[in-house]
């Protein structure tokens, strides 16, 4: 069991070192000749205009929002789904309404307009 | 020392110490990408304890959704950007002393449990399936109503949040 | 005849033996043959990309009437060796002001998220990684760990297009991956096992058989991760800055592309494996390359669909992108998964056990929630305000319609 | 062959680590990141029990992991509601300093 972790593990450091290797690599190979107006923050040609951080509309929260609740149906329907062949029509049963409150859920979100791009 | 307990170690070190910087960081949002290596170190913690489905769940739904929640609302409230003001409050002493003490009462009061000590042996593999923990949930003499309570609290949790957040006037303009 | 059948056993066999007979202790040798293997998994998967931008150049080439690249080599095939000497040429510019650890870990983590993929899919019978046991959820995992360099490059590169383009295609991700994830419910629910290998063996009969719809569910919901047209609004060249890895240069910039193509080849490794049986095939089981062989023709159609699709259709725009997950695609996807769960069960309940009496009900369910999912899409359509052509003269660009003329 | 005692001490150090963040941090949403620390531990702790009850019976044992869900659930549900409140609050007060808001103060 705990031997797929290892091999998981160390693909995971394989697969971050491999990139960054080549990164370095290529950034000794590179030439480097950085001046102040190459260096500038890009602003399509013309001088930075405010801070780097500008605000963000409300849409972007409320669209993490409900993938977040959607997200964390899944931590119970992947066991009810694996356990499926095992269990009978009142399991489905239960299932189901599980989905449909959560599709209510989604219905509230699309009735109030949350779910617009304004 | 077994190289699995190195490992642990070392994966232990990691997340104390990012945990830390959670707490301490200056920038909020350096505190949000530390917490994200919390995460992912708790998430291998999980591993070693063979608990594999909630290892990966912690970084699909930690890491993929909640860390970047938090983001979000981050950007949403811009003064928080800039550095502004002491990032602790007054009382800051007080509240060291406080998680100190809390954690110096947890351990002694765990160190006279008798299984305190007990090794956590690898378990057989087949023996930790999700299809146990999904019959379990659907069960009507186990967890099944906690499983149908969970969906409630969930889209609760989504009306309530979706009723707060969003600005009527901002929506009735459009 | 062992090698011809099974060579990559064969030879991670030999390498056990040698390393053994070096008088390593188990441990060791089974962390080196680890680390062995999964090097060259995760190499031989960035050097597969050389090759896919090769192939994709020249097929995007082909549809719009082009040659593509046909000067370096046969067929141009050396041109991606070129572009690649040339890139790990170029200076990395990096914008003062940047963030220096997200802004130089996000293009590493968005390539190496994608590969982590390679790890758990099942190559042939015995040609894999890992069998891990929650192999599905763990491709939906690092799935977020691409999000989170997406979010790390938007706001390490200290700049407000960066972080807008960021942003936007957080929102696109996050919206795809909701009919992703109940649609791979699907497949999880017939085979009965989270782990990829294991559902490779479930498919006596494919599971796009079984239900077509969430197949094609998911292969929406899959190119729309992988950015591809008509969802291809996170690097629109044409249309916004450039979105979240406008700051980047050199290699830097390349591995987002090297991450983008990696990526579309590894959905149509994944849709291959869970709903087109994988490595299945006739004689697979005791000659695992010809599995190997049958697993590379099924990736290459998905593959090609990927690309012909990406190659022809126009980009939608964000709203329509959120409103076509959001109120058709997730819908439909918690529709289609009540409904098989409740008829299989039921139809179970009273004794129909075969495969074959199911398969049919099976059908017709997918068959009629892509009627509805058709219907409501198509009444959007006839619903949705148009915006009123006028008939009069549109502006040509003519040199005399321009009121500001060269001297 | 990890003693549980390991698990059990870095689960109370994260919970400390958070109970910290919580009391001394002035920006709400500081605070919010201090209370998922704090519910990481919870969770380290409770799968660390059920790994423990696993190895002493055969039976599959579930509850821990049944806990350990339900967690992940009022975890996100908790983050849902909480950084909504500080938006919303932020929009009226322009503020999510924790101090500052004293509203209901007499």
């Amino acid at each position: 069991m705990l031997e797929q972790w290892m091999y998981i593990g160390i693909f995971m450091v394989v697969a971050m070192m491999l990139p960054s290797i080549a990164i370095i690599i290529a950034g000794l190979l590179s030439p480097r000749r950085p001046n102040p107006i190459k260096n500038s923050t890009y602003e399509c040609g013309i001088e930075t205009v405010g801070p780097g951080w500008p605000q963000f509309r409300v849409q972007y929260y409320i669209f993490g929002l409900v993938f977040l609740i959607f997200d964390v149906e899944t931590v119970f329907l992947f066991p009810w789904a694996v356990a499926y062949n095992r269990l009978g029509l009142f399991a489905a049963v239960e299932a189901a309404l599980f989905i449909a409150i959560l599709a209510g859920g989604l219905i509230y979100a699309w009735k109030k307009g949350a779910l617009r791009w304004l | 020392m077994t190289s699995l307990q190195i490992v642990f170690l070392i994966i232990a070190a990691v997340t104390l110490a990012s945990a830390v910087m959670v707490v301490t960081a200056r920038r909020l949002m350096h505190a949000a990408l530390w917490l994200i290596l919390t995460l992912l170190g708790v998430a291998a913690v999980f591993a070693t304890l063979q608990a594999n489905f909630f290892a990966v769940v912690q970084v699909l739904v930690y890491i993929g959704a909640i860390a970047i929640l938090i983001i979000f609302a981050i950007m949403m409230t811009r003064e928080v950007m800039s550095v502004t003001g002491p990032r602790l409050n007054r009382g800051w002493g007080w509240a060291a002393a406080a998680a100190a003490g809390g954690l110096a009462g947890l351990v002694a009061v765990l160190s006279t449990w008798q299984g305190f000590q007990t090794v956590l042996e690898p378990l057989p593999s087949g023996s930790v399936g999700v299809g146990a923990l999904g019959e379990a949930f659907l069960d009507p003499n186990r967890f099944a109503v906690p499983f149908e309570v969970a969906s409630v609290l969930l889209v609760a949790a989504m009306v309530g949040a979706i009723y707060i957040a969003v600005d009527r006037k901002v929506v009735e303009e459009q | 005849m062992d090698f011809l059948k099974d060579p990559v056993t064969f030879l991670a066999n030999q390498l056990v033996l040698w390393l053994t007979g070096l008088g390593l202790p188990e441990g060791v040798v089974r962390f080196l043959s680890f680390s062995i293997g999964a090097a060259i998994l995760a190499t031989s998967s960035l050097l597969f990309v050389i090759f896919l931008i090769w192939f994709e150049r020249k097929l995007i080439g082909r549809v719009q009437d082009r040659l593509g690249p046909n000067r370096l080599g046969p067929f141009g095939l050396f041109q991606p060796f070129a572009d690649m000497l040339k890139i790990f040429t170029k200076e990395y510019v990096t914008p003062s002001g940047v963030d220096p650890v997200p802004y130089n870990l996000a293009p590493v983590l968005a390539v190496s998220s994608v590969m982590a993929i390679w790890a758990v899919i099942p190559f042939a019978n015995t040609i894999y990684g890992v069998d891990l046991d929650v192999g599905v959820v763990f491709v939906l995992a690092v799935g977020g760990l691409a999000q989170l360099g997406i979010i790390l490059a938007g706001w390490g590169s200290n700049n407000k297009y960066a972080l807008l383009g960021g942003f936007r295609a957080l929102a696109q991700l996050l919206s795809y991956e909701i009919p992703m994830v109940i649609t791979l419910l699907i497949p999880v629910m017939l085979a009965g096992t989270l782990s990829l290998t294991g559902m490779v063996t479930a498919q006596d009969v494919p599971f796009v058989a079984v239900a077509p719809l969430a197949a094609l569910i998911f292969f929406i919901a899959n190119l729309a991760e992988v950015s591809r047209a008509p969802f291809d609004l996170p690097e629109a060249d044409s249309e916004i800055v450039a979105g979240f890895n406008i700051e980047y240069s050199g290699l830097k910039f390349g591995f987002f592309y090297v991450a983008e193509f990696l990526h579309g080849f590894t959905s149509a490794l994944l849709f291959a494996t869970v709903f087109l049986g994988g490595w299945r095939g006739p004689l697979a089981e005791e000659i695992p390359i010809l599995g190997f062989i049958y697993f590379a023709i099924k990736t290459s159609l998905v593959y090609l669909t990927i690309l012909l699709v990406d190659a022809t259709v126009p980009r939608f725009r964000i709203d329509q992108l959120l409103n076509f997950s959001w109120k058709l695609l997730t819908p439909l996807a918690l529709a289609l998964l009540v409904a098989m769960a409740l008829v299989d069960r039921a139809m179970v309940g009273m004794g129909v056990e075969s495969i074959w009496i199911r398969l049919p009900v099976f059908l017709a369910l997918n068959a009629g929630l892509f009627a509805a999912g058709a219907y409501f899409l198509d009444r959007a359509r006839r619903r949705a305000p148009r915006p009123v052509v006028s008939g009069g003269p549109r502006p040509v660009a003519r040199p005399e319609n321009f009121t500001m003329q060269p001297k | 062959m990890i003693p549980l005692s390991w698990y059990l001490m870095l689960a109370a150090a994260l919970f400390a680590i958070g109970l910290f963040g919580v009391l001394a941090r002035r920006n709400a949403v500081a605070v919010l990141l201090g209370i998922e620390l704090m519910l990481n531990a919870v969770n380290i702790n409770l799968l660390a029990f059920w790994h423990r009850s696993q190895q002493l019976s055969a039976e599959p044992h579930v509850t821990g992991l049944v806990f350990a869900a339900i967690v992940f659930a009022v975890a996100a549900a908790e983050t849902a509601v909480a950084l909504a409140l500080i938006i919303s609050v932020y929009r009226r007060r322009d503020t999510v300093v924790v101090d500052e808001l004293d509203l209901l103060r007499g």
